[in-house]
């Protein structure tokens, strides 16, 4: 993509925008302002074409066929996890467990790991920001062990409130499962902090990074957690396809969950046995196209700098939150110190559903509702919120178009 | 381009003054198709989205509410994004619904459901094809989204009159 | 693709090898012969080109978005099951619940269905001939319930031995779950008859069907089977995508499985109630453009007289059998007399693992191996067997290029 | 082109009538590197795989084989779909390796392993780098996927010559 005396030189993020073939579509008439990448990411030409050329050219089943197509499906299919690897700058490549995406790969942990080591009496600990992915896995794991779940409060601008977090430490906690990054209020969690906070006790955390991966970089050892989960969706890749990342000696340790295919070594009536990492936990087909497709978005990812992701994000999200704050009687909620690019808001006498539907017209696409997160809604006494979240395609004419459409809708309904 | 306003504006004027019919209490011999049919001529005046809009959004602040009392979970209607509280009374052989929800739209979308069924006889009801949604443009508020909720309007109703009329629910 | 006048007349099977790219490519220089789709099929055009406007046209998250694109992919989603339904003549769409795959599908109800019906002391039926995807997720659930397997046994031709599974029946049997179609032996097993006992001591019936919905109907009302499951990648749709369906009374008092969003009706961390049919079973976000290219699959299949399709592929089996049997040495495994066109054999003297690369090096692609059934290879005392699987696409020229290379690599090898 | 042929019939014959050096207890001097030179220089003079194979065939045929009992599960490479049984054993601080499989190609492509490692030393085994497979053109064997077990059989073959050497093996 680069002139090769570029070559070590990163491509810069307002120039993303083109490698998106939808962002330049229309709807209803007007051309297409995208600001629901919280929910799924549009996917660049790079990712779409892999998949096309995999199907035309290089699909074939992966791992036990020696002939060439098979060969070539599987050294793309495990370059992939490799890449995975370096992306999250795991330890080793056996530890990337590819699954549907984030939502399998909590049930993974807390059915198989929660299966195996947690103890009635025991606490799981959430936060009041949590999706309902990483909710509901660890409800249904705690009433079958007979656990209780404890819920992190959030304080007004809807961060932790780390000093509860604290006191909710004992040795009674056998998991802490928390996002990284809110998908409702934008809340960047201090994941390095929690898990400091954690070793302390030898709980282990698992953080939900769906909305992490694609906003800033993710080095899971730094972090210091013992699972990081993630969805291909959400950072510009393929539908049906995410990550568990776990640390090695739980990965090891943990039973395999699903029985199938690829995930054996031997297998008879009488004794099967298990093959080992990562495969132990992937029975039966991949979604092959799915997972190298999700390095090629990693791939598109590492064009740019991350650190220059993050900053045109602030900037963008910086930009969005004056604009929008100048709309008479529109209210954000979230104003976390450290936040990432999506915002939620209400205005005044208008119920969010109304304002996407009419932005919609306009050929806005927010999101409206309670975003997966009715304990966080119920928090806060609200039904559901709109909620604009941007990606390094956004600009400031998104903004503007979406200001203005907030303008023209506020006046139709009020 | 004049008079289109004109006959536009007077649309909007007949809601406002209260002359929209909002059930065929009086008028038993309108059929659920002239009504549709109606309602699509009306809809024919717009030549924007903006206009349509404006009129659903007028239609829904004109809605008669439902009472507070009927305003409880046993009387949402679930897969709406907004929340819809319906109640179907029984009158002799014909059935009328009363309706709110807390997003106007919807409120305007569900006014003109009622419009269109209610003062009907349950068989009528349960038989109408309701092709106006199509026909005015609104066909993306049947899909089969949970958070757009018309198809499951046009089920409840249904199935409420189905209800009623095999004395499930108390009658009025 | 017809001419308008043509429109009500099927297309020929004979003119589906051009819509399938990857099948005029070249592998080690030679044009490639494909001969490994009960592994994986290879994807028609409309299938890939599908997935491509997906992505550059359509694509968003769907279910709970107001746009227009998440309207239109939710509609494009949920058409898709509607095909689906109507593809194997399901009685309601909400039977049909997207999963990863055939293996998936299996685990679902090994640990839904088995963990709230299955009681200690009670017997599950399998088969020697099914796949480890058949076998290992209900040994898994056997041993958490102290349950125990029972094993149909198979004649010499490769059939399942009626009798004996007639025998097995008791008030003891608590699920019978076969394969409708043998991966390994290409046996077509005569499900509806088997249903028919069951139902006479009130034992749901699982039919693993990944290897049917290419090569013949599926009825799964007219099978009079509980369950049914299968792979969109076998029946030349994308990979991570395949279908569970199940009766309706039975996923009704089965509980969820997998916990997240899309499957909640309500959550609070005090109660959490579930989501109607099929949301259910699909928690998190579903492989979206799997399941709407699974459906492109569908039309694909639909073009063509499925009769026609048995009726070709029959032939193409008796012509490759016949080939095949003239080359000294060579001993054909599975001889059943309802066989799909897989053809399973080995030659004497050569290991498969030789003849694969071998026929590799001449643009031959089979399967070798164990195909995911070790103990029918245990139980026929091979460690494998080469494996030639046949699809619409397939012609007698495959066949005779097959056989070539085999007469050319025997020389090598003996 | 004939003297092609007699060059490519001469490596062929050097393997036949055994003079095909098997490890290097005789020769000590070569070291891994130049080992892999020679067979790519060997190599060279196939073009195509064909002839390539026929040779790799030849070499399967003529590795010495491992003793019946070391044909256990235990000495089973792991990750292939043929099966291979490899025995190391150190003689004085050399390492020296037998192997079989069931598979001819598998045999031949080991029977190339043995020929480039045995008869090393533990840490020149251990830092080998095994250029000559991607160079001969048999990367294809080196591949990720669980049915072609070269570089599993690498794999074995440096662990079995750590383990050798930190006594968790017996010596012979
Ligand atoms: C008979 C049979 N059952 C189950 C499976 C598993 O299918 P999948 O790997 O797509 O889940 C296969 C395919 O490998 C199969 O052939
Ligand atoms: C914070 C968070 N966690 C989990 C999920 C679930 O991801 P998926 O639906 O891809 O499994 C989402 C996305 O909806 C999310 O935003």
């Amino acid at each position: 993509m680069d002139a090769p005396i570029h070559n070590l030189k990163k491509r810069l993020v307002r120039e993303a925008r083109t490698d998106f073939p939808i962002l330049h579509t229309t709807v209803n008439g007007r051309d297409l302002v995208f600001l629901d990448s919280a929910a799924s990411s549009q996917k660049p030409r790079a990712v779409i074409d892999c998949i096309n050329t995999y199907y035309r050219e290089q699909n074939a089943n992966v791992h036990r066929g020696v002939y060439s197509l098979s060969q070539t499906a599987t050294q793309l299919f495990e370059d992939s996890r490799e890449k995975v690897k370096d992306f999250i700058s795991a330890k080793h490549s056996r530890e990337v467990i590819f699954v549907r995406g984030a939502t399998e790969g909590i049930n993974l942990v807390a059915q198989s790991f929660g299966g195996k080591f947690f103890k009635p009496g025991g606490e799981i600990i959430l936060s009041q920001l949590e999706h309902h992915s990483n909710i509901v896995p660890w409800q249904m794991i705690a009433e079958e062990k007979g656990m209780k779940i404890r819920v992190v409060p959030i304080n007004s601008k809807g961060e932790l409130m780390m000093d509860a977090l604290e006191d909710m430490l004992s040795e009674k906690v056998q998991m802490i499962a928390l996002n990284h990054i809110s998908n409702a209020l934008g809340t960047i969690n201090p994941v390095k902090e929690i898990s400091a906070l954690a070793r302390r006790y030898d709980i282990p955390v698992l953080i939900d990074g769906a909305q992490a991966t694609s906003h800033g970089e993710v080095n899971v050892q730094e972090l210091g957690v013992d699972f990081y989960v993630f969805s291909g969706h959400k950072m510009f890749g393929p539908t049906g396809i995410g990550v568990l990342w776990g640390k090695e000696k739980w990965l090891e340790a943990m039973p395999p969950w699903q029985g199938g295919g690829e995930m054996i070594e031997t297998v008879s009536f009488e004794k099967t046995t298990f093959n080992e990492l990562p495969f132990k936990f992937e029975a039966g087909t991949p979604n092959i196209a799915g997972s190298i497709a999700l390095g090629a978005a990693i791939d598109y990812i590492g064009q740019f700098d991350m650190l220059e992701i993050v900053k045109y994000e602030r900037e963008l999200l910086k930009y969005a939150t004056e604009k929008l704050k100048e709309i008479p009687g529109l209210r954000i909620y979230g104003e976390a110190a450290e936040k990432a690019s999506v915002i939620s808001f209400l205005i005044e006498n208008t119920h969010p559903y109304d304002l996407g539907i009419l932005l919609d017209k306009m050929g806005i696409a927010v999101r409206t509702g309670h975003h997966c997160t009715q304990p966080l809604m119920d928090f806060l006494g609200i039904p559901g919120t709109v909620r604009a979240s941007m990606a390094l395609y956004n600009d400031q004419n998104d903004i503007d178009r979406l200001v203005d459409g907030l303008v023209k809708a506020r006046q139709m309904l009020t | 381009m004049r008079c289109c306003l004109d006959e536009r504006k007077d649309v909007i004027r007949r809601i406002l003054v209260g002359t929209f019919k909002w059930s065929n209490k009086d008028k038993f011999m309108e059929t659920i198709e002239q009504i549709q049919d109606e309602i699509i001529e009306d809809f024919s005046l717009f030549d924007d989205w903006m206009q349509k809009y404006e009129y659903i959004i007028e239609l829904g602040k004109s809605l008669p509410l439902i009472e507070e009392e009927y305003k409880k979970d046993e009387f949402l209607i679930r897969g709406c994004q907004s929340r819809v509280w319906m109640r179907a009374e029984r009158k002799g052989d014909r059935m009328f619904f009363k309706a709110d929800s807390d997003a106007i739209i919807t409120k305007g979308l569900i006014a003109l459901l009622i419009k269109v069924l209610s003062g009907h006889t349950a068989q009528d009801i349960a038989q109408a094809d309701l092709y106006f949604i199509d026909r005015i443009g609104l066909r993306e508020h049947l899909s089969l989204t949970r958070s757009n909720g018309l198809a499951s309007m046009v089920q409840q109703m249904k199935r409420s009159t189905t209800l009623v009329y095999s004395g499930k629910q108390e009658e009025n």
